[in-house]
């Protein structure tokens, strides 16, 4: 997984993806209204939005899946998508289930290594139906990892795990993006791990992007970052989240 | 079968009959009203059904009794034809050009396995001095081998009535029948259980059938009309089948009980049935007197 | 690889019935497509018919065989045959059915019931109907039973197999959950089992008609004197041609017409599916 | 609502070889279990057969059929029979499973091949044999090839119906995981379709053996001078109904034998899947 | 979904779920060794683990699925679970998902009540593949719901969900939780939940709970409680998130 050596952002370059105008509708409920979006490469855009907010519609259409949607989407170089369900084929073990329609010789062993990386190196003989819940959404990590591609669409791909797997497969993507530079359409829930990965945020809401922010934060990052605070409760006050409301629950 | 068959235990005569036997007429004349008939497509047919109990009596050719009695069926044989040697023969086309047949010497010659055909085909050979070795044969049923004997397929056929009726249209030739050769009668056959429980009704049934059959060849133009619908072949071919075929009734004779054992042991000889079988015990002559 | 897409925005303001709308036409468009190749085979057939490059005496044209079609059901014949035939596919497609699921289900179901019944019916099914007509008639006589328990015994296998298989089929996690909603075995079996296993049994009906009509081609040889198998038969055993390309295309008329049914009956109860779009 | 349940722990230190080891035991017990009802079978047919329930000119006993299969075993004629049927049936089976693959195949990826060649098949699905003979012996004779012809022709529809349904019922998000994967068409149907439309082709499968075999009977009725279905049509024919019994007996048993071998092919390449147990 | 009126924690009283010495291994690899648990009625339990740890594994033998498991358990009172995946019936609408195996008079208003609370009122007639990932699952946490159970086996309910709709979640399991006072073993990723919700946290750990302790803080609860961080820092420890490690990524 360490041929490429191009690192960091590279702006002023062709966007690997751009959708103009994109429109979805499914019946009479309308889901996308006209979308705008570049992503340029190396560029790491987190996605977020509220359930049901056509996030996922948009990540299909970027991968060139709805060919129903209509505007105009315009797309260069490799991608891999993680699904926000697993979508590993069952009938294939771990092992070749990441290393589908990978080409070229090593193919074995770049896929152990990318097994490796997601912590689940001894596991290439199991059948996705032996696999745990977060097992099984690292393999399909591990799966898009292994294609280096020039763009990662990546729908939740951490939501399934608990807070130290999280952490590390968080500190992976960060080492493999420095290393690859491949630019990632990150759809998550966690504000932090947005602020943590992401150039840029999206915020979707009523089929439109109602929000576009440069994450102005010096990498490394760490969530005890004093600009991270107020950039956390500017996203979630955009998502709906109000202060007074955040937290309280119970009897 | 004995429990549930149409009108086992209603007494009534459970009748088999082929739609071109004999029988036919009785049926479309509609002479024996207490009768229930059952149709069947070819004889070993009829006796499996009569093995089964499904039916009392019926009719058949002179293959299947032959066959029958090698399957340890249980019937008895009550009455017969006299011979029809001109109901089968050999057809050929006319274009090939054969003129007897030893000139089938090599060709292919298509019949139906075990039917009276078969034994035909056996006194030919025997006449002609040759073997089954020297012709090609075909075994194909009826339906199977008109198709093939008209897209030339096979160089000849050796059929019966109707078939034979049927086939015979411009361009194909009688390069042989039976005449000389094989009776070709047609049994009646009865179970022994029928012959116990209902010996009046056989009699009764025997008799009309026998009044039908004689006023059939006494009138042969008006049994052609009633024949031709139920047999769904058109007129002509329907009258020159019957002008052949249709013959009176006869008793049986200990030497139709000879002719039969002559034909059980040809086909012996040709290994078509495992072992000998004694026809004498099956002949039962006590409805005799309603032939003659 | 560098791949554009590019779709001019159709710009409606709302897509929705827009959608909608082209589905409709797609369709319909689609409906008429499936008519093409059975007509391009009729019309050829008939063109080869009328050129001469298949002379009558080897197949009647399609027209000689409508008209032989008209006159026998002008006068009722075909009606008649229909009738009976259809009268008994029905009952023997109903009990062969309803056994074959109730066995299907106990072997698909129930680990004992599989051991206990599948095996007798593994050596069942490889037994032709023509090899067990002579016991048939041993059984349940030569009437009417006879061509109905060889219509079960067709209609059997195929919704046997279906349903066994399409049981095997269901995702055990369905399962669980509805067991954890407090579903009984009953409930389960009609709420999970059955809806997950009905594309298959769907494909069971559709192979059990086709085999239910074989059957009584079978069937209706023996002591029958109405029937579309014995109309076939007996013009076969008489060299009538147009007779038997008449019952052949009733057959296929009936193949079309079966499948226009389970298409509109899987069509309505499956409206849940997502398989694979053909593209 | 109180449900309790109470497992004596077993206390075994490893629990895993221990798992391992009942489930060995109960797979062995299972395939005994499996025997029970065709050996019950058969000897409640024995018994009835001594008894003098069953005379033996309507049924012979099992162990009469068996003298004659010896019989036949020991002078070559039955494996002559046998290998003969094997061997069109195979080719037969063959020639229609192959064009079944690639026609439902196109039928079930290709909306096009859907339209243009489903139709035509659904047409045709319903066609019995017995009538197509004549037409059959005009195009291709009355040699191998007819009886070939006719196996082809009846193992065709079940898997033409198993590889189309087996193909539609693919869970569309693992074809578009695929598409993402990079995978062209080609690898899609290998790495996705084919194994996702398995179970539904083994199916396929199971049902076209049963229909091949029945085919062939047919066929080995018209000029043939070996075969199974020809040595038991011809026993029928000539009342010899040991044969014809031992001719069932042999289908029989070639319905269990190859169920089994199906069965293995499935525990082989069907190892990933997790059916609904049966309880 | 508002008749008993039960509120609050009653202990003393027979717990709803005992579990004891219980074990369960695939082929070599033993995932529970040894796992004692007991839930009194009313009361909330969190189980946390790190991916692949056992928590859906000891959650499905709670629930009486796990025929090869081995050890004693006794349950008391009825059970409802929501599992990792949503397992909705893909034949039934969503309102008939909900209502499956629901018995008495006005389930169809129980019903509508319940995709209300989870702010799916409009979606009843929607089949469950037209759902987003985050809907489906909290169709499955309604249909947990309507039943009102005395014992609530939750895995993961809220994992794929934005912040705002989980914090929506949470409250109204809080309200529900106080209105009718059941049971719940609530398998959770995000240590804030389980310490927003729960009465007691529990880890596991290479099959075995390595920690079993009470949440000392007082409800209504809220993040920013003082209590709030030693308690999250523990916790986090215990499930080996270092601090040094914490929330580092990226370039
Ligand atoms: N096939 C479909 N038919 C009808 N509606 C659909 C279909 N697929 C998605 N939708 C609707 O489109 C909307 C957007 O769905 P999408 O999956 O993109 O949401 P999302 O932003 O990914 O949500 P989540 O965070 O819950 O995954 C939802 O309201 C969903 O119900
Ligand atoms: N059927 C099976 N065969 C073999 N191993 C299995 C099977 N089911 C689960 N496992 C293994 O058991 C372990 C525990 O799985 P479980 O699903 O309980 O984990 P979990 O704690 O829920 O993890 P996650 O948080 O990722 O959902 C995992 O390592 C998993 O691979
Ligand atoms: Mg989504
Ligand atoms: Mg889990």
């Amino acid at each position: 997984m360490a041929t490429r050596t191009t690192g960091g952002l590279s702006t002023a370059t062709r966007p690997v993806v751009t959708a103009r105008n994109v429109r979805r509708s499914f019946g009479a409920a309308v889901v996308l209204d006209g979308v705008d979006l570049a992503i340029v490469p190396g560029e790491v855009v987190a996605l977020l939005g509220g359930s049901g907010s056509g996030k996922s519609t948009l990540l299909r259409i970027l991968a060139g899946l709805d060919p129903e949607a209509t505007g105009e989407i315009t797309r260069a170089g490799s991608q891999a998508v993680v699904f926000q369900e697993h979508r590993l084929l069952p009938w294939k073990r771990v092992a070749g289930n990441v290393s589908l329609g990978v080409p070229g010789p090593g193919v074995r062993q770049r896929v152990a290594a990318a097994l490796a990386e997601v912590g689940l190196a001894e596991r290439d003989r199991a059948w996705p139906a032996e696999l745990s819940g977060g097992q099984a959404q690292r393999v399909a990590f591990a799966r898009a990892l292994v294609r280096e591609p020039a763009l990662m669409l990546l729908d939740e791909p951490f939501g399934a795990l608990d807070a130290l797997t999280r952490l590390k497969m968080q500190t992976l993507f960060g080492r493999l993006h420095a290393e690859h530079g491949f630019a990632a359409l990150l759809v998550t829930h966690d504000v932090d791990e947005a602020l943590l990965l992401a150039d840029r945020t999206l915020v979707l809401d009523s089929g439109r992007i109602v929000e576009d922010a440069e994450v102005p934060l010096p990498r490394p990052r760490a969530v005890d970052h004093p600009g991270f605070g107020p950039l956390r409760r500017h996203l979630l006050d955009r998502l709906g989240v109000r202060p007074d409301q955040d937290g309280a629950a119970g009897t | 079968g004995e429990d549930d068959s149409a009108g086992a235990d209603s007494g009534k005569l459970l009748v088999g009959y082929q739609r071109f036997g004999g029988l036919s007429l009785v049926k479309a004349r509609g002479e024996a009203p207490d009768a229930t008939w059952s149709l069947f497509e070819s004889g070993p047919a009829l006796t499996e059904a009569l093995k089964a109990g499904a039916i009392d009596i019926g009719q058949v050719g002179e293959a299947p009794p032959v066959f029958a009695a090698a399957g340890k069926i249980k019937f008895r044989i009550i009455g017969t034809s006299e011979p029809v040697p001109q109901g089968e023969a050999v057809l050929v086309k006319e274009a090939k050009g054969f003129r007897s047949f030893a000139d089938l010497k090599g060709r292919t010659v298509a019949l139906n396995k075990g039917s009276n055909v078969n034994w035909l085909l056996v006194k030919l050979l025997e006449a002609h001095q040759m073997t089954l070795a020297d012709i090609n044969v075909k075994y194909l049923k009826p339906a199977e081998a008109r198709p093939a004997f008209d897209n030339d397929q096979v160089d000849a056929w050796i059929i019966w009535d109707p078939y034979f009726a049927l086939a015979e249209q411009p361009g194909v030739k009688i390069l042989a029948d039976a005449t000389g050769l094989a009776s070709n009668r047609e049994y009646i056959l009865v179970s022994p259980e029928a012959l116990e429980r209902k010996p009046d009704q056989i009699r009764e049934f025997l008799k009309t059938y026998r009044t039908v059959t004689d006023w059939g060849i006494a009138n042969p133009a008006e049994r052609t009309k009633i024949l031709a619908p139920e047999l769904k072949i058109d007129e002509p071919t329907t009258a020159r089948a019957l002008a052949r075929s249709a013959k009176p009734l006869a008793p049986v004779t200990p030497e139709i009980g000879a002719e039969l054992q002559a034909i059980a042991d040809g086909f012996t000889k040709l290994e078509l049935i495992p072992e000998r079988v004694e026809i004498a015990p099956l002949v039962d002559d006590r409805f005799g007197e309603v032939f003659r | 690889m560098t791949d554009t897409l590019v779709e001019t925005a159709r710009g409606a303001p709302a897509a929705a019935p827009d959608t909608r709308r082209s589905g409709g036409r797609t369709r319909s468009a689609r409906r008429w497509r499936r008519a093409v190749t059975p007509v391009a085979l009729l019309v050829l057939w008939q063109a080869a018919a009328q050129t001469g490059l298949l002379p009558p005496e080897k197949l009647p044209a399609p027209i000689a065989v409508a008209q032989t079609g008209w006159r026998l059901a002008r006068d009722g014949t075909l009606g008649v045959h229909l009738l009976d035939s259809l009268t008994r596919a029905g009952i023997g497609l109903a009990i062969g059915g309803i056994l074959a699921l109730v066995l299907g289900a106990t072997a698909g179901l129930l680990r004992l019931g599989d051991d206990l019944v599948d095996p007798p019916v593994q050596m069942a099914r490889m037994l032709p109907h023509l090899g067990l007509v002579p016991l048939l008639i041993i059984w349940v006589g030569i009437g009417e039973s006879l061509k109905i328990s060889l219509v079960a015994l067709g209609a059997f296998f195929p919704i046997y197999f279906n349903t066994y298989a399409g049981i095997r089929d269901i995702d055990e996690r369905l399962v669980e959950a509805a067991r954890t909603c407090g579903l009984g075995q009953l409930a389960r079996i009609r709420h999970v089992v059955l809806p997950g296993a009905l594309p298959s049994l769907f494909l069971g009906l559709r192979l059990a008609l086709g085999a239910a009509w074989l059957s009584l081609v079978v069937g209706e040889q023996v002591n029958a004197q109405t029937g579309i198998g014995f109309l076939m038969m007996e013009a076969r055993e008489f060299s009538q041609t147009d007779v038997v390309l008449l019952g052949l295309l009733v057959y296929a008329l009936l193949g079309l017409l079966s499948d226009l049914a389970i298409r509109f009956l899987e069509g309505r109860t499956l409206t849940w599916r997502r398989g694979l779009q053909a593209v």
